[in-house]
């Protein structure tokens, strides 16, 4: 089923796109602190490289499998079996893409302005993490790297951040700590309990695959248990709390890659983690979580209807996309759970842009207070276009990426829930609403004096830009190849859950057409 | 009968002199108390077949330990009355004594309802026929040899700790939190 | 003595029981090296240039260890060897206990060295007492006997009461002593009325006939066995600082010499969960139904009491203090288990927190300069800047106390959290993961502390924080300390198969409950 | 010898007794030297009972008990009294109370 | 042939490429003229296919489709970039390219001059591609893409002069009112797939009849919603008239000849739903569309601002043609469109002619007598307003009148509503152009006069508390709420400058246009006239495409010539009434031009009212909620944690007397929980 590394004459493609980063970290953190030049260099050097290693496996991966590939597997402890197990599908494959895609542009996009070597290194230890958290294949190793990530990104908060940055660290860690704490608790549970007494595995095929050791009501407390660290993670509402500050008070790389890559291990840990290990439990809670989307699009929108500070409405309208990734996620249907995962992608192409670009702003003005700024679009045209093409892009304009997942959630979700659909429709129209009002007050208008003379976007900084351009114009014109490679392994895991529970997605979900006719043949 | 009527004198003099180190103020007469309560232990000993403990209690602990007491509060002079008509500490006799009650009456309550076990001596029995002291000893250095040694570590940390304590140090206290900075930061010369 | 006993042959011959020596070797070690080393140091000059005593005590506590790996083998292959008339119990336990405790008089004895010198307090007997107390502890681990326990616990806190009161000139010092001293006798007195009785209730004080007669009798009356295991566990309550026998430990830790606490929250509490061990889950388990309730209770409290009150300090020692409370909980969570995982997670527990705490200490230790009394938080700001080694090493054991990945603090959690998952305590494992998650505000309180620099980071690049304060003195010997603990914690993290492994196989197999 | 009539009972109460007068003399005592003595009480408190059950079951070894804990007794002593000679030497006539710099 | 659909909206496309990356460089007026060539190439095309279409087969109507790639597969779902090139697309096709590629040239122009001329012509490329996607599609989604996508750059082109906050706030909108519209499409998308398996119109629309009522009705009501907004209908017509924002030629383009049409093509297109979903579905449409042509029409008469009247004009005129589609008179409506396209373009691009020729200047109060200044604007915009007015024989007085025959069909009164409004727009249309071409001279009046018109004009805003939207769209406004008054009042004019006023004809490339529009809106009728069968050429060329829906209008020939003439005499009658009052002075204007009208019957000002003020306020109190109770709470655990943990810290006195207690307690509660045990 699965193809294993041997395929491409052993070499440990997935292993080595974690141990990259680290190895550059631990290097970065070796160079003397008075060579900045140096640290920058080998920083950079090992982010492309990780970088190009994911375009590696683009070129790899086989699209027409569902299965996990490229496996990569070797003990760590023996007892519980615990075991560095790493494998790629078309629900993570692209995550580890855009992982290698944003890191080297939020690297070089945001820059530090103080100890370079420090925050070099922790940002490739985050992105070692990130890429680990995306491939593991076991439940322990995948624990582990899901709370690692917190590390670096507490140090990148407090350490590069703006004024309330401790705080804001201290919120995110300990939030997401709290999360975990009820994951922690459940991984080992569900171990333990499907081991029956017998040796005890983490590993995550072994768990998914055996369904039926765990009582049904026993996967519901589990799931829940999972459940709580991911909504934390998502952040789904209420829980969601921390994303605003952790967001506003990051430094941009920081929330380039916070919103980017990091969240997407909360939805990423719902579908790998949740409907794969829980398949009956997801049906249960379904309901459950597609509400807690929903209140998050809507929610989200009006909270970030109302920020002043530009980042923190980015931040809110994190919430609110994530919350579609949540509906899709749960819809239970091929389009829905496909537009999931292409949501994840889009997101974090468009918000990660969305924060360069107010990290741009702040550079220039040392501010992040709408009101004060003003008619930048008369001395930056071209960064108000690039900002218009991304805000599109986020609000979900036709032609550029987000729409076509938020397209294919909808509609997803419309086939099993068809009101929550169109609540969650609703939200479309909120985002129009909150990014037109900021892009008015940001750009339109007569800039008066501070921003009068607003620097135009140099072209370094168009350079970062210019790969998230594209990609968001490709992938709203052409998703097919995303899509393709995508779609077998979601199609499995729905099949999975349908396998495992009494749960029958609409025929015309996977049939369109035939689906139909047989009905009316009928 | 016998038993008996020791058993009351002694335990009464057990329990007022247990009494008296708490309610006197005066150290000195504390320790005297105590005295008398070692003493009244000892009786019972005798009472319960204890012969050579008995000894041991009244040489060793009146003899050594009381008298090391007294010896320390001559030494330091604090044989100060102290006053035990109000505790500074709210709540604290209150809640002593409702402690106490509580602790005394599970005790007894314990001991009182389920004093019988049905357990049995698994080890050396106390035979009448030899002497208290040959069984100890036989004991002591059989089955708790090894407690026997350990308690020679006791000691030597008895002697060392007591030398490292009592020994004077010069020099002034480094964080008195009334000292001033200058002092504070002063360091003093070692004993030697 | 054998003259002696000569003499008195021909009226009552005792014949002493067989002894094997060997069996004994780690603590003979200890015992001797400290009477060795005593004489030693009435014999070398007080103030040495070279840490002669620091070095030969850390000679005598390796000679400990390595006396325990020739053992290690023959108890792995021959099983468990009983000693001195069944009082000493020399099995895989015991042994890795005995390595534990002795290496953590290897790091308190590296830090102690520079610390005696700073603080003018040179001499012999501070490392005397930490071997002694360091034997006691090993005693703890391999009694069999409650007599003997008791003696063990004895040797072990009297010792370090001394030790807590070793800096005379400081009056949090003695007040530390003190403190410590009137509460440890008192708690031993409950201790010792438990003792009492469980003999009463059982006819023995052996460990091993305690288990027997408990497996195969069933009590009338179990009254005074219950009462007698309250009592106990009140006694072991104390030594472990668990809540609410726990609160000498904040005043203790933050009065007593810094290298003696790096001792006591590693060591001590370490010999006082390995007593629990022998006693509780080893020869009461039979009734561990009766007794594991109250252990849950204390472990929830214990957690939940020890982060929260670490949270509000402004002391780091007290904060270490109070958060290595809530390890104690964490540990507890292993002995409710009351099963191998549990037993065995506890050790690998205590066995990675020796390294972490003893590393906090450590840090503690030099960065509360002369007078031992730069403990607040405030004097830890700018440290990141002014000393990055030794604020990174202390990131590693405040994050490895936190439970973050890829240290040993995170894999002790795991494990303990198994074990408390396998034994079906699913709340109380939330119970201290949610804990573990209160401390971690405190550890990175600390954190954030080192990392930011005097009031406002924006302007301190042009006036470093650290410029106003000298260095701190680091001593070669705490460095050594350090690297240890450093290296142990992160290896463990990555690499804990060796010592779990030696952990599981040192579990001896345990009595099904009643 | 005298006959066992009394059963142990009367002396393990008055153990429990004695333990208990010892407990609550060191909460109320402020003096930390009687605090010792008081610790004292429950230690001999301990032995009587030891002594009671050796009788009661007819076993030796809780004599030999009560040896140790003579000797424990007298150890404490010895430390806790350098620990008091050593802080009185600073803080002439301090109590348990006045020893409290540490709190919190 | 078939094969080469893709030309038609490719080119605009590669114009809009072309511009974004050349645009610049080329500068002023060669971007211009790419993007004309562009459009012209497009119409071209247009032009050929329909020859193809039509010529094959002697005469039978030909569909041509082509698929190009596939655009959204998952799973069963599957929208292609594809193509369909029938006679209604093609129709389409042909009068978007021919009167984008006239507007283009206009553009050259009227933009002449300004900083972002280049940048323009991108957006009007991308929009002609966007309105040919739209057209052109295949399937729902691709239509969808087309939506949204002329959504977008009607927002660009409007807030095009972004630096006036009026002109963003109205852009917006625009954008933000079209949404809602459009999810009521995205919702019919979802609705459709669910029960067709399949969003291409040849599946929704081959399968119409085998759908159920309630399904065929929510498709066709939710496909309505999107219509109603992006037709400016009732309720959500309130973004067009501050859509006048934008450059004039984008106001003719987008905002009167084809964007704001889309939603009755869409109508159309969907015709066999309408036909299979509840009848009251046409007949709410046929009355949203009378409602909204009267309504506006009564507003227009009151308006001030040249491209105002216009606008509520445009409004009106949807009007119709839903009231067309309601009727299920799908040809008429179509006419309607093609038409109306023509003379509102027209009227547009000469009120654009006459406020470039006034310098700016949009308040008709400030013109009078430009016939001898501008005599070709004049002259065409004259044909515009007889077109408009419905006089025959120009192109208006056909399409209206085969409306108007429809709607007598469906309902008396709603052809009542209709011929009233005939009569309104014959009166503000000749209102508009007395006023702006014959009377006096007012542009060189004295500042007091004009200064009293604006205040007039600003006491007309102030009932409706919106002059000061500026300063208060910081605050009240993410909900949509912008300015009705704002377009109106130009702040340049500020009295500056309008003293030197010399109006002037324009230049070629503005005139040209305006000339052949003339001569298609006085021809325009002849696409459809009604005397004879043949020359019922758009009726047979759309046959095909609505034949499902189309209903059979079967009056009396002489009922017919009847309701001609009454229509006819409506138009002249509003005509008359406007000369009476305009021209020869009689009557109180003042009460003609109520404040109500002048404000749009207080409809966007209650809007903000009672929608966005309450909903900014609910807004608000979320963020409150968020702030307060939910981030609240999470610091208010942190709070507990602290509070308990300093309660707590309160038994750590520092007597060891105390801790001694505290174990003693320990060691009472450990033995009573043991014992309890023991008991029980």
């Amino acid at each position: 089923m699965s193809v294993l590394a041997a395929d491409i004459g052993g070499f440990p493609l997935l292993t080595s796109m974690v141990v990259a980063p680290a190895v550059g970290a631990v290097l970065t953190a070796l160079v003397s602190r008075r060579r900045p030049e140096q640290t920058r260099l080998i920083a950079l050097l090992f982010v492309i490289g990780t970088g190009a290693l994911t375009i590696a496996l683009l070129a790899v991966f086989k699209s027409g499998h569902a299965g996990f590939q490229l496996v990569d597997r070797a003990r760590w402890i023996k007892d519980p079996d615990i075991s560095w197990t790493l494998g790629v599908d078309g629900i993570s494959l692209w995550l580890v893409v855009l992982t290698g895609i944003l890191f080297p542009l939020a690297l070089l996009g945001a820059p530090p302005h103080h100890d370079e070597k420090p925050f070099y290194a922790w940002l490739l230890l985050l992105e070692a993490a990130c890429m680990g958290a995306f491939l593991a294949l076991d439940l322990f190793l995948f624990f582990v790297m899901f709370e690692i990530v917190l590390v670096p990104m507490y140090f990148l908060i407090s350490g590069w951040g703006y004024g309330g940055r401790r705080y804001a660290a201290l919120k995110f860690f300990l939030y997401t700590m709290f999360g975990s704490a009820f994951l922690l608790v459940g991984t080992i549970a569900l171990a333990f309990l499907h081991a029956k007494g017998g040796p005890v595995t983490f590993d995550l095929r072994t768990l998914a695959d055996n369904q039926g050791m765990v009582a049904a009501t026993t996967a519901r407390w589990l799931f829940l248990s999972f459940a709580i660290a991911f909504a934390v993670k998502v952040p789904l509402f209420p829980v969601h709390t921390w994303l605003p500050d952790a967001h506003t008070e990051a430094p941009t790389a920081g929330s380039v890659i916070l919103a980017g890559v990091m969240l997407k291990l909360g939805t990423y840990g719902f579908l790998r983690f949740g409907l794969y290990l829980f398949p009956e439990a997801s049906v249960y809670f379904a309901p459950f979580m597609v509400t807690l989307g929903v209140i998050g699009i809507i929610y989200g929108a009006m909270c970030a209807a109302m920020q002043k500070d530009l980042k923190r409405l980015v931040a809110y309208s994190s919430v609110a996309h994530l919350g579609f990734i949540a509906l899709g996620t749960f819809a239970l249907t091929t389009q829905g759970v496909q537009g999931g995962v292409l949501q994840m992608i889009n997101h974090g192409v468009s918000t990660g842009a969305l924060f360069l670009l107010v990290g741009m702003i702040y550079e220039r003005r040392h501010t992040r207070q709408i009101s004060e700024l003003k008619g930048l679009q008369k001395s930056a045209p071209i960064m108000a276009g690039v900002f218009t093409v991304v805000m599109l892009s986020s609000l979900g304009l036709p032609g550029l990426n987000g729409f076509v997942g938020e397209f294919l959630i909808l509609l997803g979700s419309f086939i099993t829930r068809r009101w929550w659909a169109a609540v969650a429709l609703f939200g479309v129209i909120l985002a129009a609403l909150y990014l037109l009002w900021a892009y008015q007050r940001v750009f339109h208008g007569e800039a008066d004096e501070a921003n009068a003379t607003f620097r135009e976007m140099r072209w370094t900084e168009g350079l970062v830009m210019a790969p998230l351009l594209a990609l968001i114009v490709f992938m709203g014109v052409y998703p097919k190849p995303f899509l393709d490679r995508i779609a077998p392994s979601v199609d499995r895991l729905v099949t999975h859950v349908e396998h495992n529970s009494e749960y029958r997605q609409p025929k015309v979900a996977t049939d369109g057409p035939r689906a139909v006719r047989a009905k009316v043949g009928k | 009968m016998v038993e008996l009527l020791v058993f009351i004198v002694a335990s009464a003099v057990v329990l007022v002199g247990a009494l008296g180190v708490v309610f006197n103020g005066n150290p000195v007469h504390a320790a005297l108390s105590l005295v008398a309560t070692l003493f009244g232990v000892a009786v019972l000993f005798i009472a319960q077949d204890a012969q050579f403990l008995a000894a041991v209690q009244v040489i060793v602990y009146a003899g050594a330990i009381v008298v090391l007491f007294l010896f320390v509060i001559m030494l330091l002079g604090v044989d100060r009355s102290e006053d035990l008509r109000s505790d500074a500490l709210t709540g604290q006799r209150p809640a002593a004594v409702v402690a106490g009650v509580l602790l005394g009456g599970s005790l007894v309550a314990v001991l009182v309802a389920s004093s019988i076990t049905g357990a049995r001596s698994s080890g050396a029995k106390i035979t009448t026929g030899v002497p208290n002291v040959n069984q100890l000893a036989r004991l002591l250095f059989t089955d708790y040899l090894f407690a026997f040694e350990i308690t020679s570590a006791l000691l030597v940390i008895a002697v060392v700790g007591a030398v490292m304590l009592a020994r004077r140090r010069k020099g002034t206290t480094v964080d008195a939190d009334e000292a001033d900075p200058v002092t504070r930061l002063g360091v003093g010369q070692d004993a030697r | 003595m054998t003259a002696f006993l000569g003499q008195l042959g021909p009226v009552t011959r005792i014949d002493t029981p067989p002894v094997a020596w060997s069996a004994l070797l780690p603590v003979l070690v200890l015992l001797g090296g400290a009477i060795v080393l005593l004489v030693a140091g009435a014999l070398l000059p007080r103030r040495t240039t070279f840490g002669w005593h620091a070095t030969l005590t850390i000679v005598i506590a390796a000679g400990s260890i390595a006396a325990v790996v020739p053992l290690w083998f023959r108890v792995r292959d021959h099983g468990p060897l009983s000693v001195a008339a069944n009082a000493i119990r020399i099995d895989g336990f015991a042994l890795f206990f005995a390595v534990v405790i002795a290496g953590s008089v290897i790091l308190a004895a590296l830090l102690t060295d520079g610390y005696l010198r700073r603080e003018n307090l040179e001499g012999a007997e501070p490392y005397v007492l930490l071997l002694l107390s360091a034997s006691g502890g090993l005693v703890m681990a391999s009694a069999n006997d409650l007599i003997v326990m008791f003696l063990g616990l004895e040797v072990l806190s009297i010792a370090v009461y001394v030790l807590a009161g070793m800096h005379l000139r400081r009056l949090r010092s003695a007040e530390a002593a003190l403190k410590y001293f009137v509460l440890g006798g008192f708690s031993s007195a409950f201790f010792l009325y438990g003792v009492a009785l469980v003999y009463g209730a059982t006819g023995t004080t052996n460990l091993s006939k305690i288990a027997n007669f408990l497996a195969t009798n069933v009590l009338a009356e179990d009254g005074l066995l219950l009462a007698g295991f309250a009592l106990l566990l009140v006694g072991f309550g104390f030594k472990i600082a668990a809540v609410p026998f726990h609160s000498w430990s904040p005043d203790v830790y933050e009065g007593s010499p810094s290298p003696v606490v790096a001792f006591m929250a590693s060591g001590v509490k370490t010999a006082g969960f390995a007593g629990l061990f022998r006693v509780f889950v080893f020869a009461f388990s039979s009734y561990r139904v009766d007794w594991q309730p109250l252990v849950y209770g204390i472990a929830v409290i214990t957690l939940l009491v020890g982060a929260v009150l670490a949270v509000v300090q402004t002391n780091v020692k007290r904060m270490l203090a109070y958060s290595s409370i809530s390890h104690a909980g964490f540990v507890l969570v292993g002995v409710q288990a009351a099963n191998e995982r549990g037993v065995s997670s506890a050790m690998f527990y205590l066995a990675a927190y020796t390294l972490m705490v003893a590393g906090s200490f450590g840090v503690a230790t030099l960065v509360g300069r002369r007078g031992d009394d730069h403990h607040l938080l405030a004097d830890y700001r700018g440290l990141g800047r002014t000393e990055p080694l030794l604020a990174f090493s202390f990131v590693v054991f405040l994050l490895a106390q936190a439970g973050v990945p890829f240290t040993s603090g995170f894999l002790a959690k795991f494990y303990v959290v198994g074990a408390a998952v396998d034994a079906h305590s699913y709340w109380l494992a939330l119970v201290a993961m949610l804990s573990s998650v209160i401390s971690a505000y405190l550890y990175l309180r600390i954190i954030t502390t080192m990392y930011s620099d005097a009031e406002d980071s924006e302007t301190a690049d042009e006036n470093p924080a650290g410029s106003a304060v000298p260095r701190l003195a680091i001593p070669l010997a705490a460095r050594i300390a350090l690297v240890i603990a450093v290296v142990g914690t992160i290896g463990l993290g990555l690499v804990p198969g060796p010592l779990h492994d030696a952990s599981r196989h040192a579990v001896p197999r345990l009595a099904s409950g009643r | 010898m005298l006959a066992s009539t009394l059963g142990p009972t009367p002396y393990l109460v008055l153990g429990a007794l004695l333990f208990t007068v010892g407990a609550t003399g060191l909460l109320v005592r402020r003096n930390p030297l009687v605090m010792f003595m008081c610790v004292e009480l429950m230690l001999n408190a301990v032995n009587l009972t030891f002594v009671t059950f050796a009788r009661e079951l007819d076993d030796i070894g809780g004599q030999v008990v009560v040896f140790f804990v003579l000797v424990v007794a007298a150890v404490e002593v010895v430390v806790g009294l350098g620990i008091i000679v050593a802080i009185i030497r600073r803080q002439p006539n301090a109590t348990a109370d006045d020893i409290s710099l540490m709190r919190g | 042939m078939e094969h080469l659909i893709w030309v038609i909206p490719a080119l605009p496309l590669a114009g809009f490429l072309l511009l974004v990356a050349f645009g610049r460089r080329l500068g002023e007026p060669w971007a211009g003229w790419l993007a004309t060539l562009m459009v012209v190439g497009s119409f071209v095309a247009s032009v050929a296919l329909f020859l193809v279409a039509r010529g094959s087969r002697g005469g039978e109507n030909h569909v041509l489709t082509q698929r190009l790639f596939t655009w959204i597969p998952a799973g069963g779902f599957r929208a292609d970039v594809g193509l369909l090139a029938d006679p209604l697309a093609l129709t389409m096709c042909l009068f978007v390219t021919g009167i984008a590629a006239l507007i283009h040239l206009y553009s050259i122009g009227y933009m002449h001059g300004d900083a972002n001329f280049s940048k323009f012509f991108i957006f009007m490329n991308l929009f002609v591609f966007s309105m040919l996607m739209l057209v052109l599609g295949d399937n729902l989604l691709i239509t969808f893409l087309g939506w949204e996508g002329v959504g977008a750059c009607s927002y660009f082109l409007v807030s095009f002069w972004f630096t006036q906050e009026a002109n963003a706030s109205a852009g917006k909108k625009a954008f933000v009112t079209n949404r809602i519209g459009d999810v009521g499409f995205m919702a019919a998308i979802f609705f459709t797939f669910v029960s067709v398996g399949s969003i291409r119109y040849a599946d929704l629309l081959g399968h119409a009849s085998g759908l159920a009522t309630t399904t065929a009705t929510a498709i066709a009501i939710l496909l309505f919603v999107g219509a109603v907004g992006k037709s400016a209908q009732i309720p959500l017509f309130v973004w067009l008239p501050d859509a006048m924002a934008g450059p004039t030629p984008v106001s003719a383009l987008i905002h009167a000849a084809t964007m704001v049409t889309a939603g009755v093509y869409l109508m159309v297109r969907i015709n066999p739903v309408l036909a299979e979903a509840s009848p009251w579905v046409p007949t709410l449409i046929a009355i949203i569309g009378a409602l909204t042509a009267f309504i506006a029409a009564t507003i227009a008469v009151a308006q001030n601002d040249i491209k105002r009247v216009l606008a509520y004009s445009t409004i009106s005129q949807l009007g119709y043609m839903f009231l067309a589609v309601g009727s299920g008179a799908y040809v008429a409506a179509i006419f309607h469109m093609i038409t109306h396209a023509f003379f509102k373009a027209l009227l547009f691009l000469g009120s654009g002619s006459v406020i470039h020729g006034m310098g700016e200047e949009q308040d008709m109060r400030r013109m009078g007598a430009l016939r001898k200044l501008m005599p070709i604007t004049a002259i065409t915009f004259l044909v515009g307003w007889l077109a408009i007015a419905g006089v025959p024989p120009f192109a208006g007085f056909w399409s209206k009148d085969d409306i108007l025959l429809a709607a007598y069909h469906k309902s008396p009164l709603l052809w009542a509503i209709g011929v009233v409004t005939a009569v309104l727009t014959g009166f503000y249309m000749s209102r508009q152009v007395f006023l702006v071409f014959f009377g006096q001279a007012r542009w060189a009046e004295s500042d007091t006069t004009t200064g009293e018109a604006e205040q007039s004009a600003a006491g007309v805003t102030d009932d409706s508390g919106e002059t000061s939207t500026h300063a208060e769209d910081e605050k009240v406004a993410p909900m949509v709420h912008a300015s009705a008054s704002t377009a109106s009042s130009p702040t340049s004019d500020a009295g500056d400058d309008h003293h030197d006023v010399h109006p002037h004809e324009s230049p070629w490339q503005m005139t040209l246009p305006l000339v052949v529009l003339a001569g298609l809106a006085t021809v325009g009728g002849a696409l459809n006239l009604p005397f004879l069968r043949r020359l019922l050429f758009l009726e047979h060329w759309l046959e095909p495409v609505v034949h499902f829906g189309e209903a059979d209008i079967s009056v009396a020939t002489s009922t017919k010539l009847v309701l001609a003439a009454l229509a006819g005499i409506g138009a002249v009658l509003g005509i008359l009434l406007a000369v009476g009052v305009y021209l020869r002075g009689r009557g109180d204007r003042s009460k003609i031009e109520a404040p109500a009208l002048a404000n749009g019957w207080y409809i966007d000002s209650s809007f903000a009212a009672f929608v966005a003020r309450p909903g900014t306020r609910f807004f608000e109190a979320v963020a409150w909620f968020d702030r307060t109770i939910i981030d609240g709470a999470v610091n208010g655990v942190a709070m507990v944690v602290r509070g308990g943990g300093d309660r707590i810290r309160t038994l750590q006195t520092g007597y060891v007397r105390n801790y001694a207690l505290g174990v003693a307690v320990g060691a009472i509660v450990l033995v009573g929980a043991l014992l309890s045990r023991a008991v029980f």
